[in-house]
């Protein structure tokens, strides 16, 4: 039986909600207001608490979270949120707080806000950050942003961006947004930059060049000096897409490599948790030359007290109504407060750690198409099983089976069949074995008993869904 | 303190399996030429039991608004939210979720966000709605861009009754594509007409209007909707405040064509401006040029009702620089909170509340007019938000408040106005001692 | 597959748990105190954060409660629990707070639990109440202390407590406890007090007669004013068992029924969550006459100032270590706080609407024992069903086949088989007729398919418990 | 407000199937001569935004321990709780269920009962636990009985080193079955052995000793264990605090018999006393005896393990007055709090705490013993909490204490003693800071 809609639920007249009784000499709207502006008819649901407490109850019973299990969705970061950054971010004083009170009533926050900055800017090697992005491709889109208004200033009016093809569909997007060209730039046979190829694409017309690093196969791109060179070696700019900074905190940091900006994403790195596709936080960093174009109001500190500067001349503008996602900024602050510099560093050891021992213990059984060294992710295809007739979805729809979310899935797009597969490092030895035994039995029911695999998932609630009719006869809305 | 899980044991059993000796060789790949050489410059990790301490220590730097009470508003409401939403929201299955690619284990997420959009369109009264974008003012940048995309042009007029903060947050959207930017002037505190209709023409991508506007003044949609109507292939832009629709007539009602705004009275905290919700609404024939998520009912293989992400060939995953939109992480579980709260307040609560907030703002107002020195600018309708002049010192005003542990409004010396004035808001949650606190302030003052 | 123990995740080593650095000068335990003292080994798990968070997250999703769906437990007032009430209860100044506290300190709280007690006596006509006992058993043991107490005072020596054969168990066994004989009084054929065998029953040995008024069939005994007067004839004391509150609030008192002590169930009829078995609370209210006998400390006004009275030379002396169980008594404050005086009464009259909903709806599918008025529960037999082949308890576990929880069975005992029903005010129409439905289902099922019955529960993650096997060989621990 | 969910136009469609006109009819039963005539006397009902404003105004008339720094303990200890702890017990699943009767829909709560019971039994060395009981108090009232029962005697030997309130408690509960309660003399802060031996016969059903007991102090229990045992049938009953024995050697280790005490610190906030846990472990062969539900593993019709309630027939329900307890509602909820509370620490972890306390109780009374005019009166070992007495006054001590934010201990003066004195408890919450804090007020007042 398909799970009624809340609207379902609803009775005409019942109520599951209380105000305080009027207060002040009730009036009548439609004499006070014009009678024109007043609406005749609302159609919501009418509920009592009860209702809505089991109908949402229930439907989160139909999800999973990362503290359902393991997450391994590759490039996501799906790492373990503790429970007490949800606490801090509701304290009283440090979440009840309007936008325009005056700074001096919100001293504690501004210096949470500032101090993060420059945590942020010390794990990236950045001169300067902003909090402002509300996700991560608003933090691209915000650094295209000011890698356009850059060059403008500079009277030049470059217009293409050098994209990888194995970059996250987020990059080539957020450059569009920004007004500018994309280029696709091939990876080599060892999934990494080709630098003969980029030499090749880039030239006083490129702004920029969008990279990740470790890139998306999880593959460390060691020669990005020389990468770095050639970009800049054409006065364009070198960003990164802070993505999987997961792989390098301690070891190695953007501003080092030459990276000119860059974002991060906080509910991916600093583990807040991404409550069902945000919100997220995408604070973009900067090396000195481009702190200008930051946008604004900007954070700075005079003396002790903190302030909000919004004379700003050079600034690409403002990109959110405030000051960002507060709250989710608030969980990272306190996350990189409860780990410190050695446990960042630890983070990414035993995140890198619990990937390699998944590829070592899987790279048998699944194709891998890149046998470089990896990080905290690593890619798979499922090229093998696909001959035998399973796909890398019909794979990925059997491990929900299992009780087991489903890692990235073709993605890259220059995998083909691709798994794309990130543990973090909050999963333990366990955990990994069991996902990684059950991978392997998968590849095994594929050559016994390959129906169960292909008509998969059976356990779900749910069964495989119609996506095709959800795209043909869009059903958005009651 | 950190959250890793394995053991010094069951690291060295990693380590053989994968074949090296010490985790320093996973990171070979790196070139010595910059690996760090030394300790990040991030103080010491700390205990669970010493950061909630710190935290509570810092929070006592702020002034909370339980401490006050606030007359503040300009796009951010203090609204009461029910304690089912927090509760519910903090379901982990929920909030641990990432966004819901595989649907089968993420029904719950899909439905919800499938609820919200139907009451989103419901509110709007318009055909369908997404499933959020990142806050007001950057679904206005995402508006701009997808009404520029679907008529063609390239001029958009944008009132000044607009909220400064999302002009300018579209300005910088905007700009990237050349967008041209034309602002309405004020009349008093709504849009000037006479000049929308000197000012609008063939060239014109979309009108902008807010409603309620930044002032808190319902714009006359019946005369703008005239004026605009006549002109082929220009759309009616509205942002709107979704509590303010429990009282006000939908913009569908008024032809609008793209509807935006900001979420966060249907049920997210202030938290000092973000996370807050985006939402948009749209007519059916614009879907395929609308950005962000949008989740769309269908069936299993048995027949089951169920939830996908659909659409998707808009999104930048699938066609990437061709793509209506980069958004990727939107705003969902603000989405759950809209839908929790529109839920338990269902339609006669959202009509009490929009309705308490109107008469206690009118109640203000009506007796402010009565106190020498200070007058309510607004001439025309207001909803629960008004400018507030005086013939003395705002900063007075204002310390005077303060004082007495009230913030008077929002001072909108702060914006582009050039004008003095407290823009005052007033909801629910003042109540009759409050606001006569408040009266007795100004008359103090008037009486000096 | 069996659910792993918490115990199976753990591995050596593993920590969950941070504590601040020791920040005194470190010391030898072994030295500082007699090392014999010193603890050499202690098994308990060792886990991350994540194993826990997701251990009993994922055991929470085996457990149905009244967010799950209607919970129609007779007697125990299954009624929905107010979100709000959570949140007051956690309020920093009204939960961090320590038992020796000074009074000076503690107005806030003591004005709370003075004005609840208050309430209290106001709901049930009694004169004062104690909030100490912490379930409605210790209520029943404390009030029965009392008794005991007030007779010995009186020089006398009674030993007999009247017990209705419908009456709770808790009731004997408070008795027993309390140091009396337990007598029992047989019910008449309407289900209610027989008056004639409660004379030839009570005599001047006899204490008190315990009663709940709806009785446990959910019937008002309409002739408690001659039950009264024939037990205070003979010098005995007339107790009410509050479990059945519900059913009378704002409509009549027990107080006026001329009980003289009683017991309420906070977490009954008060709407504070039973959390899987408690805590509850359970406290008592008296007529003037006893209050001198109320367990110590008891909370007075001295002007406006409130405190603990430790001078009670006829107290029968503390039944719990502190004042009882605070922060259920708070949310209740706050329930009674939400409602006044009008929505107590809409609670009982809904409650007593939904029951006699309930009962119109399927008394002629399940025998009804007992033809009298009931208020906010009724009782219905399985005998017709038991003819064909099916017990009480299989209705009840294909019940939890639908995804509803059972009404209570096999009580009160002078029913056969039987159903006992209480589906509270805060269920709708809606939901009642599901639950109908579904009962009628259940009676057809047995009668074209009784197997499927028979053999239920089917659909739980768990399947028929083998309830001899856990008696007989105990294994109570890992 | 209430929570009511039938509207108007259902209660009509609902009395008609019932058959009758009006509400008031389903009240017929009630004869008019005890009906209520008049509204209760009770306040008009609220809303919950009200609700939420007037608590948190009431609140402000306490001084919450968040607003100090205390040394209060004397059987109610300040730990700290990891914020986990809370998240999980706020799972409506499991704070909105009932005492476990359906085992089908019930294996949540049960199976965390199993695993609370096996970690209690493991905690304490003891054989087997109950699911809960009250409170640490009326577990020792339920104790005192049980051991009569195992016994057959009646009389119970009691040191004065245990809690006066636990004592009291034991008082009411046992007076009823007649029970006769002998006081055993303290020898400084510790039960005088030489009065246990002298004491102890025959008679006696029980000896009870509380572990550290109520000053703090390590109760010599291989000297008590050697005085009982050559005594046949005599329980040693013993009162513990579960969280010192991550530290101390466990009761299972000196033959008791009957284990109980208070479970708060593991994991429940203090809430001004309630509700707390009371837990007891039992030798095996006195299972049948043990008041209190207990869970017991299983296995279905598949073979698969799960748990029910068990050993009923020794419950209230089933046996009636012949029933080992009337115990029905227990403390389900703080025994899933300690359930998680121990995993979350672990055996690492609890023995960290535990010797943090100690040493920081340490640090504290080495350093107050040098100061002039104050004494630490034990003599033997204690865990984190000492009996501090002074040349001073105690009142000017407190009152010193609280012009600086202190809460200085329990002052002992309000229990049985005749003492004077303050029980001073030092918890891992309380830094070196406090600490010192702490000792410079007590050096003040030496200085004068």
């Amino acid at each position: 039986m398909s799970k009624p809609l809340i609207k379902e639920y609803s009775s005409p007249g019942r109520k599951g909600y209380s105000l305080p009784t009027l207060d002040v000499p009730d009036i009548n709207l439609e004499e006070e207001l014009n009678p024109k502006f007043i609406r005749q008819q609302l159609d919501l649901p009418e509920l009592s608490e009860v209702d809505v407490a089991r109908h949402f109850t229930s439907l989160s019973q139909k999800n999973y979270g990362v503290d359902s299990g393991i997450y391994p969705l590759g490039s996501c970061t799906m790492k373990y949120n503790p429970k007490i950054n949800e606490d801090i971010a509701r304290i009283e004083g440090l979440s009840n707080l309007h936008p325009y009170q005056e700074d001096k009533d919100l001293q504690g926050s501004l210096k949470i806000l500032y101090e993060l900055k420059n945590n942020l800017a010390e794990i990236s090697g950045m001169d300067e950050v902003t909090l402002q992005p509300a996700s991560g491709a608003h933090g691209e889109l915000t650094a295209l942003m000011i890698i356009k208004q850059y060059f403008k200033d500079k009277g030049e009016e470059r217009k293409k961006i050098v994209v990888p093809d194995s970059a996250h569909g987020t990059n080539p997007a957020s450059a569009a947004m920004a007004g500018f060209e994309v280029v696709e730039l091939k990876s080599n046979e060892r999934g990494m930059i080709d630098l003969d190829k980029l030499r090749g694409l880039v030239d006083e017309d490129t702004a920029a060049l969008m990279l990740t690093n470790p890139n998306t196969l999880g593959i460390f791109e060691r020669e990005i000096l020389e990468v770095a060179e050639i970009v800049h070696g054409v006065g364009g700019l070198l960003y990164y897409d802070g993505a999987n900074m997961n792989a390098i905190m301690g070891y190695v940091r953007p501003g080092d490599m030459d990276f000119d900006l860059m974002h991060f994403n906080l509910h991916k790195t600093f583990s807040t948790p991404h409550g069902g596709g945000g919100p997220g936080s995408g604070p973009v960093g900067v090396k000195k030359f481009l702190t200008s174009y930051l946008p604004k109001p900007v954070l700075i500190k005079e003396g002790n007290f903190f302030k909000w500067e919004y004379h700003r001349p050079h600034s690409i503008g403002r990109v959110h109504s405030f000051y960002g996602n507060y709250s989710v900024i608030l969980r990272a602050y306190a996350y990189i407060k409860a780990l410190g510099a050695d446990g960042l560093r630890k983070v990414t050891e035993n995140a890198v750690l619990n990937a390699n021992y998944m590829k070592a213990k899987l790279k048998d059984v699944y194709y891998l198409p890149y046998e470089e060294d990896s990080l905290h992710e690593f890619v798979l295809s499922a090229s093998k099983q696909k001959e035998k007739g399973a796909t890398t979805l019909n794979i990925a729809k059997r491990l929900l089976d299992y009780g087991q979310y489903a890692p990235t899935i073709y993605f890259p797009l220059v995998v083909k069949e691709a798994l794309m597969i990130e543990p973090t490092e909050t999963e333990n030895i366990t955990t990994l074995n069991k996902f990684i035994a059950t991978m392997i039995n998968i590849s095994r029911e594929i050559e016994n008993n390959i129906e169960i695999v292909k008509n998969a998932p059976h356990n779900t609630t749910i069964k495989k869904l119609d996506e095709v009719k959800a795209a043909r006869k869009p059903d958005l809305r009651w | 303190m950190d959250y890793i899980a394995n053991t010094p044991q069951e690291k060295e059993e990693m380590l053989a399996a994968i074949g090296v000796q010490k985790i320093a060789e996973l990171f070979s790949g790196i070139p010595r030429k910059v690996k760090l050489d030394c300790p990040l410059d991030i103080p010491a990790g700390i205990s669970e039991m010493e950061l909630a301490h710190d935290l509570k220590e810092i929070a006592q730097k702020n002034l909370s608004l339980g401490e006050v009470i606030s007359f503040l508003g300009a796009g951010a409401y203090d609204h009461y939210i029910p304690a089912i939403v927090d509760h519910l929201i903090l379901r982990s299955e929920f909030y641990t979720a990432y966004t819901p690619y595989q649907a089968e284990l993420s029904q719950g997420t899909l439905q919800a966000v499938y609820e919200y959009q139907s009451m989103i369109s419901d509110l709007t009264a318009m055909d369908l709605a997404n499933a959020s974008l990142l806050d007001g003012g950057s679904a206005l940048g995402e508006a701009v861009l997808m009404a520029s995309r679907i008529s063609r042009k390239k001029k958009i007029l944008i009132s000044q009754s607009l909220h400064p903060a999302y002009r300018e947050v579209a300005r910088t959207y905007g700009r990237q594509q050349g967008l041209e930017f034309i602002q309405l002037q004020l009349n008093n505190t709504v849009t000037d007409l006479l000049e929308l209709d000197k000012t609008i023409d063939q060239e014109t991508a979309a009108v902008v209007i807010q409603y309620p506007n930044f002032f808190g003044s319902i714009e006359d949609m019946n005369r703008i909707e005239n004026i605009i109507s006549p002109y082929k292939n220009v759309l009616l832009l509205m942002v709107v405040n979704p509590l303010a629709l429990g009282l006000l007539r939908p913009p569908g009602d008024f032809g609008a064509d793209i509807v935006i705004g900001e979420g966060q009275v249907l049920g997210s905290p202030l938290n000092y401006g973000g996370p807050y919700l985006g939402f948009m609404a749209v007519k059916k024939r614009y879907l395929r040029q609308m950005p962000g998520r949008v989740v769309g009912a269908t069936t299993d293989e048995s027949g089951k009702r169920g939830f996908v992400l659909t659409m998707q060939t808009r999104e930048q995953h699938i066609r990437r620089e061709k793509a209506t939109s980069n958004i990727c992480t939107n705003e969902a579980l603000n989405a759950l909170s809209a839908a929790i709260y529109m839920s338990i307040m269902g339609r006669q609560g959202l009509r009490e509340v929009a309705e308490q907030c109107c008469k206690k703002a009118h109640y203000l107002a009506n007796r402010i007019n009565k106190i020498p020195g200070f007058k309510v600018v607004n001439k025309s309708d207001y909803f629960h938000e008004f400018l507030l002049e005086t013939d003395y010192s705002i900063d007075k005003v204002k310390k005077e408040m303060s004082k007495r542990g009230v913030i008077a409004g929002v001072d909108i010396s702060r914006f582009d106005y050039k004008k003095e004035g407290l823009l005052v808001c007033v909801t629910e949650k003042r109540n009759r001692g409050e606001l006569d606190k408040y009266l007795t302030v100004l008359e103090a003052i008037s009486g000096e």
